[in-house]
């Protein structure tokens, strides 16, 4: 906890940045669901919302207000308190798995050093794993709490696919923690700076231009692909969207649902699809890291242009935090796209990808992945 | 008060309330949800002894497989609020509750008598050292759990595997039993 | 490192196709099972003849190859290596083994594939290959007792190998009791050896053996070496524990040839060459195991005189020849035994798989007297038999001949040797040529008295072409290890053989050596009266089983008394029954009734009883309530920690 | 009279005392209930309450023995949720309810 900071300077500044990564959090969710509608008028060759303010984009306050007078319903036989208590809950885990996301280098002003994300948890990826599997509670409670045969299949299917899939993930996961023999996102995302390099059977091969990045996506690729899926699958979204099958049934575990508290299922997601998008970034694409450019060169070009290490700090800072972004804004994309583009899956052929081809393929990744590392370390070729 | 002593007493007042709301609430729902109350709790817990992989752990496995097991068989099952959550028996019932509370005093008292007694590491010696620097720097100590349990527990972990598989098969062959032996249909 | 790969790959080849075939056991297909068997042998053959080639570039004082693998027992002072170690007597095992075996295992696939076990068959005869190189390669005698209740284990399946036979299923049975007397007197022995030297490794003991000569009948070297002696006359069926050889005879022919005649029964042979230096320091052992041998040699000889199944036959021949073999080793004539041990798997394996083919080709008939004749349908199988009929009856510069003339030599001119020994040798000598020649004349020559049903044929390419090879070797093998008596007229050929064994064998202390002198005409002498009535007696037989049948049957007629103790094999194991078997199948009967029923069990009943009752009593704190349970579990916790906190 | 360091200094009895609470409140559980499920869940709570324990002691005896051991421990009460869960499906098949008294079919 001392990463709270030690003044009191540096705890106000920590609070207010906790508070403002919660914020950037949740008003991402109206940006993506504008970008999604945009998106998918986009790709049906129709206009989507364009008509409250520029380009449509007063068009979420309006829901926003919209959902705030809805009419605050509860199920004549729910149970009152689960069914309050679901929505609450839902934020809690994608806001809290998604703090410990490292979003840019450390700022430093004066002593006092603070770091681009919530808090930093050593054991990053275990933490993150651990609190995004609390997010089955909210919709069981949700489902039961409703007490409507829909939303409590609705709930179960959700569950079960999420137990389902997380196996995959995580065992998609523990090639990267074998790859880089660490817990701490940080510490991988410094891993990944620098030209790509290869090193072990006595070989130690550095890629020719610098521009090739050390990227786990070289080290993990099947990994990658095994993550990304299962974390489709993780957030309910298209193809995996059985628990809701939003486009022709009634709409899973939120059946009951309507108004804000609709709202805050939703935000938790967008909120899931953020955490997904940013692992993808920390895991295989250098987190905030520029390909080309090490921290220390960034940090370094800012002091000659500033010729002051605050200013410099923030300008690296903002730098990657911008570089961070983009990647991360280029993942949500590919999830909205995906989401337009594929038709969804019959729920026993959710159920074989799972465990039938993703959970052997994971295995095989980590096995392969386990192998040539000890192999690596232990044998020289030539 | 350190920033621990507060942590600990509020963490352990939230994991005693809970663990007594599963004992106590009279659906089992409630319960089940209490108890994932009771073992975050406990992974934070964890946390505060410098545990951090157990309490990821904890979370993964309890909170995440474990406890959804639970909630999803409760509601499958369907099951209200119960009329006679508690044993019937007056005297049985009597004893029970005073057997549990003198339990609950032996045991505090046996923790604080014994312990006051005998140290368990003498006072001053470099392991006693040691472990306060250790607290006190809140190092990770992931690596040396790592290294003990595929180092000199290997044999351990690789039976709880297979145990996990035997388990695996005998779950499903018991759930795909209709009723086992007293079977009807 | 390379030697450690050979030898690892000589000895897992056969245990990989055990492996092979073990598993798919229920498969018919003999081709397969055939080819994996004989393949693994005859890589292990492969790896034989490169350790010997590598042996023969070492300097003949270091020729030894060793393995170490891993620990196996380290207690204490034991110390139990899984080690194995090529040199120069464990090599030439080796290359009998894996040769022979080869041969043998091709044999087993054109005689074996009607059989319906025929994979399973394979898988046993695999591992017996296995186990007897364990056997032989073993650098100490807790190893070599591995091997040796391994090859007992297999020779167990084999002979009971059609089980649904209960004669032969009992036959099997008798085999592996019968071996089990022998063992326990082996493990006695390693017992003592082990208390004496401290050590079971075969080289420390040869080097720690006393080069005093033990002349106390009770002392640790005679009483370790005497009960060694007892476990091999367990496995080289030797006077008393020959009588399961004969009925082992009840497994398939290749399994005669390979394991009751060429390996396995020369393992108390070889056991004792292993030792050679211990056995030299007790003479008393070394008298008790010729004079064993020499009577072994006789009696068995003089049984199979009288028998008429081609198998029985050979069988009690395989006893005389291993009696000579013991006899040889008795004397101190290491190399001569070991010599004849070599002969005498060629040829004797050659009879044996000859007989298969015989057997094979009269459709499962054994009784030679429904034979006869048979020289036109199976020509092939006849010249070779004819092979080996002149090795096993010494005819002069057949391997056979060098190899027994070179120990009834030894047992005559030996210190430790006597004149008896020799008559008794020489004795044994005329009557196998007169009962092989006997089963020759019986089964190849003279008219055909075949049924007419049956229509005998030559055996496939896969019977007929191990029987050349052995045939060859039982011609010429005798050539590496000439007697320097005829090796003086036959221009001074070096013996090979004793060069080559003469660094592991101990030769008999010096002043015994000079007590005795020879001369080179009494070999000659002694070397012409063997052959003569060797050959005189050959003669005799050829003339009364085919021309004058009536001289055996008045002669069977007048001196019936005899006539009935050999065809009842001295009786021996009806002597067994009654004087061991039986009464102690009689008192253990007693110990049961007296002891068991009304002693052991009462005691049993009545604990038995109070647990019942206790049970009855107890059984209504069980009332299925798990919480009760669990209150008697709290309650426990309570008392305990009572304590605790009043202590 | 209370000394002030006990609220302020957490040591290794804070946490036993801790664990001892919750085990006793699991035991109750098992003892009072009648529901089958609810009687697993108290089970789960004192496993939860040993491996508190268990990690304290870790901590401050410096061996990651205590650790290794929550490891297992977690491994067990999963397995053994998972069948004690079987178990119950298959009783409420049969019974239609999941009530403890069923299993007093399996007296002696």
């Amino acid at each position: 906890m001392s990463s709270m900071g030690t003044t009191t300077f540096e705890i106000v500044i920590n609070l207010v940045k906790t508070v403002l990564i919660f914020l950037m959090m949740v008003q991402a969710v109206p940006i993506l669901v504008w970008l999604e509608r945009r998106g998918s008028g986009f790709i049906q060759n129709r206009f989507g919302p364009n008509r409250v303010g520029p380009l449509g984009l007063v068009q979420l306050l309006a829901d926003a207000v919209k959902f705030l007078n809805k009419e605050d319903f509860v199920p004549d036989k729910g149970n009152r308190f689960l069914f309050y208590a679901a929505p609450v809950f839902a934020l809690i885990p994608a806001a809290v798995a998604f703090m410990a996301i490292p979003m840019s280098t450390p700022l430093t002003v004066g002593d006092s050093t603070f770091l681009i994300q919530g808090y930093e948890v050593n054991i990053g990826i275990v933490f993150i794993l651990g609190i995004s599997a609390m997010a089955v509670y909210t919709m069981l409670m949700a489902g039961w709490g409703s007490s409507s045969k829909f939303s409590l299949m609705g709930a179960m299917r959700a569950a079960a696919q999420v137990i389902s899939y997380e196996l995959a993930l995580g065992l998609a996961i523990v090639g990267v923690i074998l790859v880089y023999g660490t817990f701490n996102l940080t510490e991988m995302i410094v891993a990944q700076q620098g030209p790509l390099r290869f090193s072990g059977f006595g070989f130690d091969f550095v890629a020719p231009t610098a521009f090739l990045p050390n990227w786990g996506i070289f080290f993990q690729p099947l990994g990658a692909i095994l993550l990304f899926c299962a974390a489709f699958a993780e957030s309910n979204r298209l193809p995996f969207d059985l628990a809701e099958g939003e486009a022709e049934l009634v709409a899973g575990f939120h059946t009951e649902y309507g108004g804000f508290k609709m709202l805050m299922f939703f935000i938790g997601e967008y909120g899931h699809m953020m955490i997904a998008a940013g692992l993808m970034t920390t895991f295989y694409f250098g987190g905030y890291g520029i390909p080309g450019w090490t921290t220390q060169e960034v940090y370094a070009a800012g002091l000659s242009m500033f010729g002051n290490e605050t200013a410099a700090s923030v300008f690296n800072t903002a730098i990657h935090f911008l570089s961070f972004n983009i990647k991360f804004a280029i993942f949500l994309w590919i999830f909205i796209h995906v989401r337009w583009t594929l038709p969804r899956f019959r729920y026993d052929q959710l159920m074989d990808i799972g465990w039938k081809t993703m959970l052997p393929w994971a295995l095989f990744n980590t096995i392969l992945t386990a192998t040539v590392i000890f192999l690596a370390s232990q044998y020289i070729i030539g | 008060m350190s920033m621990d002593a507060v942590l600990f007493w509020f963490l352990s007042i939230v994991v005693i309330g809970a663990g007594l709301s599963v004992v106590l609430m009279s659906n089992p729902i409630y319960s089940a949800l209490s108890l994932v109350m009771t073992m975050v709790g406990v992974a934070a817990l964890f946390a505060t002894l410098n545990a951090y992989f157990l309490a990821g752990v904890q979370l993964i496995v309890y909170t995440g497989a474990v406890m959804v097991l639970f909630v999803m068989v409760l509601m499958l099952f369907d099951l209200k609020r119960e009329l006679q959550a508690f044993s019937r028996g007056k005297i049985t019932g009597f004893f029970k509750i005073a057997g549990v509370g003198v339990l609950a005093g032996l045991l505090v008292g046996v923790i604080t008598f014994t312990t006051q007694k005998t140290s368990l590491i003498a006072e001053g010696s470099p392991l006693a050292a040691d472990i306060a620097a250790q607290a006190a720097s809140g190092a990770d100590n992931t690596k040396i759990l790592s290294e003990n349990l595929f180092l000199k527990n290997i044999l351990g972990f690789e039976l709880l595997g297979v145990l996990l598989l035997v388990i695996a098969i005998g779950v499903v062959a018991l759930s795909r039993s209709k009723g086992g032996t007293h079977a009807r249909d | 490192m390379d030697h450690q790969i050979l030898i690892a790959v000589l000895l897992l080849s056969p245990l990989l196709g055990f492996l092979i075939n073990g598993f798919r056991f229920r498969s018919q297909s003999y081709v397969i099972a055939g080819t994996v068997a004989t393949l693994a042998v005859t890589v292990s053959f492969v790896c034989s003849i490169l350790l010997f080639i590598e042996l023969l570039a070492l300097p003949a004082e270091s020729r030894r190859i060793t393995a170490h693998f891993f620990e196996w027992i380290n207690l204490g002072d034991l110390n139990i290596n899984a080690a194995f170690v090529v040199d120069q007597i464990s090599s030439i095992m080796l290359l009998i083994i894996t040769g022979v075996g080869a041969l043998i295992h091709l044999f087993s696939i054109g005689y074996m594939h009607h059989d319906k076990g025929v994979t399973k068959y394979f898988s046993y005869l695999n591992f017996f290959v296995f186990n007897m190189l364990i056997l032989v390669l073993g650098d100490s005698l807790v190893t070599m007792f591995v091997g040796w209740e391994g090859v007992g284990l297999c020779s167990y399946l084999l002979i009971g190998f059609w089980f649904s036979d209960s004669a032969k299923a009992a036959a099997g049975m008798k085999a592996f009791i019968t071996n089990r007397v022998g063992d326990a007197a082996f493990l006695l022995g390693m017992f003592i050896l082990f208390m004496t030297f401290g050590t079971l490794n075969f080289y420390e003991l040869n080097a720690l053996a006393p080069t005093t000569m033990e002349a106390s009948w009770l002392g640790a070297v005679t009483l370790a070496t005497l009960m060694l002696f007892i476990g091999a006359t367990g496995k080289s069926a030797q006077i008393p524990l020959y009588v399961w050889l004969p009925d082992a005879m009840a497994g398939p022919t290749p399994v005669s040839a390979l394991i009751h005649a060429a390996t396995m029964v020369t393992a108390g042979v070889y056991m004792i060459i292993r030792l050679n230096p211990m056995f030299v320091a007790a003479p008393n052992t070394m008298m008790v195991i010729a004079i064993v041998g020499a009577a072994t040699a006789v009696m068995a000889a003089t049984i199979g005189v009288v028998q008429n199944d081609i198998k029985k036959v050979l069988a009690y021949s395989t006893v005389s020849q291993l009696g000579y073999m013991f006899l040889a080793v008795g004397v101190g004539a290491f190399g001569a035994g070991m010599m004849h041990l070599m002969t005498h798997a060629f040829f004797k394996a050659l009879m044996f798989l000859g007989s298969g083919s015989v057997i094979h080709a009269m459709h499962e008939e054994q009784d030679i007297r429904k034979m006869g004749g048979l020289r036109k349908y199976l020509p092939v199988t006849h010249f070779t038999f004819i092979l080996g009929w002149l090795a096993i009856i010494g005819f002069p510069f057949f391997s056979g001949f060098f190899s027994k003339d070179e120990i009834l030599w030894q047992s005559f001119s030996s210190p430790r040797g006597h004149t008896l020994l020799w008559v008794a040798g020489a004795l044994g000598a005329v009557l196998t040529a007169f009962y092989m020649t006997r089963l020759m004349a019986l089964t190849f020559w003279g008219k055909s008295r075949v049924d007419k049903n049956i229509h005998p044929h030559e055996s496939p390419w896969t019977m007929t072409v191990p029987l050349i090879i052995l045939g060859i070797l039982s011609v010429i093998s005798g050539f590496i290890g000439v007697p320097h008596a005829i090796a003086e007229f036959m221009g001074h050929i070096p013996n090979y053989w004793q060069q080559w064994l003469a660094p592991v064998i101990r030769p008999l202390p010096i002043e015994e050596l000079q007590s005795v002198t020879h001369t080179l005409s009494e070999e000659y002498m002694l070397m012409g009266i063997s052959v003569f009535l060797a050959m005189c007696s050959a003669i005799f037989a050829y003339v009364v089983y085919t021309k004058k049948k009536h001289i055996a049957e008045n002669t069977a007629q007048s001196l019936k008394p005899i006539y009935n103790l050999l065809d009842n094999k001295y009786y021996v194991d009806e002597i067994y029954f009654g004087a061991i078997i039986n009464p102690l199948v009689k008192q253990s009967r007693n110990l049961w009734y007296y002891i068991d029923v009304n002693v052991i069990d009462r005691m049993t009943h009545v604990a038995s009883d109070v647990a019942t009752n206790g049970g009855k009593l107890v059984k209504t704190l069980q009332n299925g309530n798990m919480q009760q349970y669990a209150m008697y579990v709290s309650l426990g916790l309570i008392i305990v920690l009572s304590y605790v906190l009043m202590r | 009279m209370l000394e002030t360091s006990m609220f302020s200094e957490i040591g290794l009895n804070h946490y036993l005392v801790l664990s001892a609470l919750l085990f006793t409140i699991g035991m109750a559980g098992i003892l009072l209930r009648r529901n089958l499920i609810v009687v697993l869940m108290s089970i789960e709570l004192m496993l939860n309450a040993v491996n508190i324990s268990f990690v304290a002691f870790s901590k401050y005896n410096m061996n990651s023995e205590g650790q290794v051991m929550v490891f297992f421990v977690m491994t067990i009460a999963a397995a053994e949720a998972a069948v004690g869960l079987a178990i119950i499906v298959s009783i409420f098949k049969r019974f239609k309810e999941v009530n403890i008294r069923f299993f007093e079919h399996l007296k002696g």
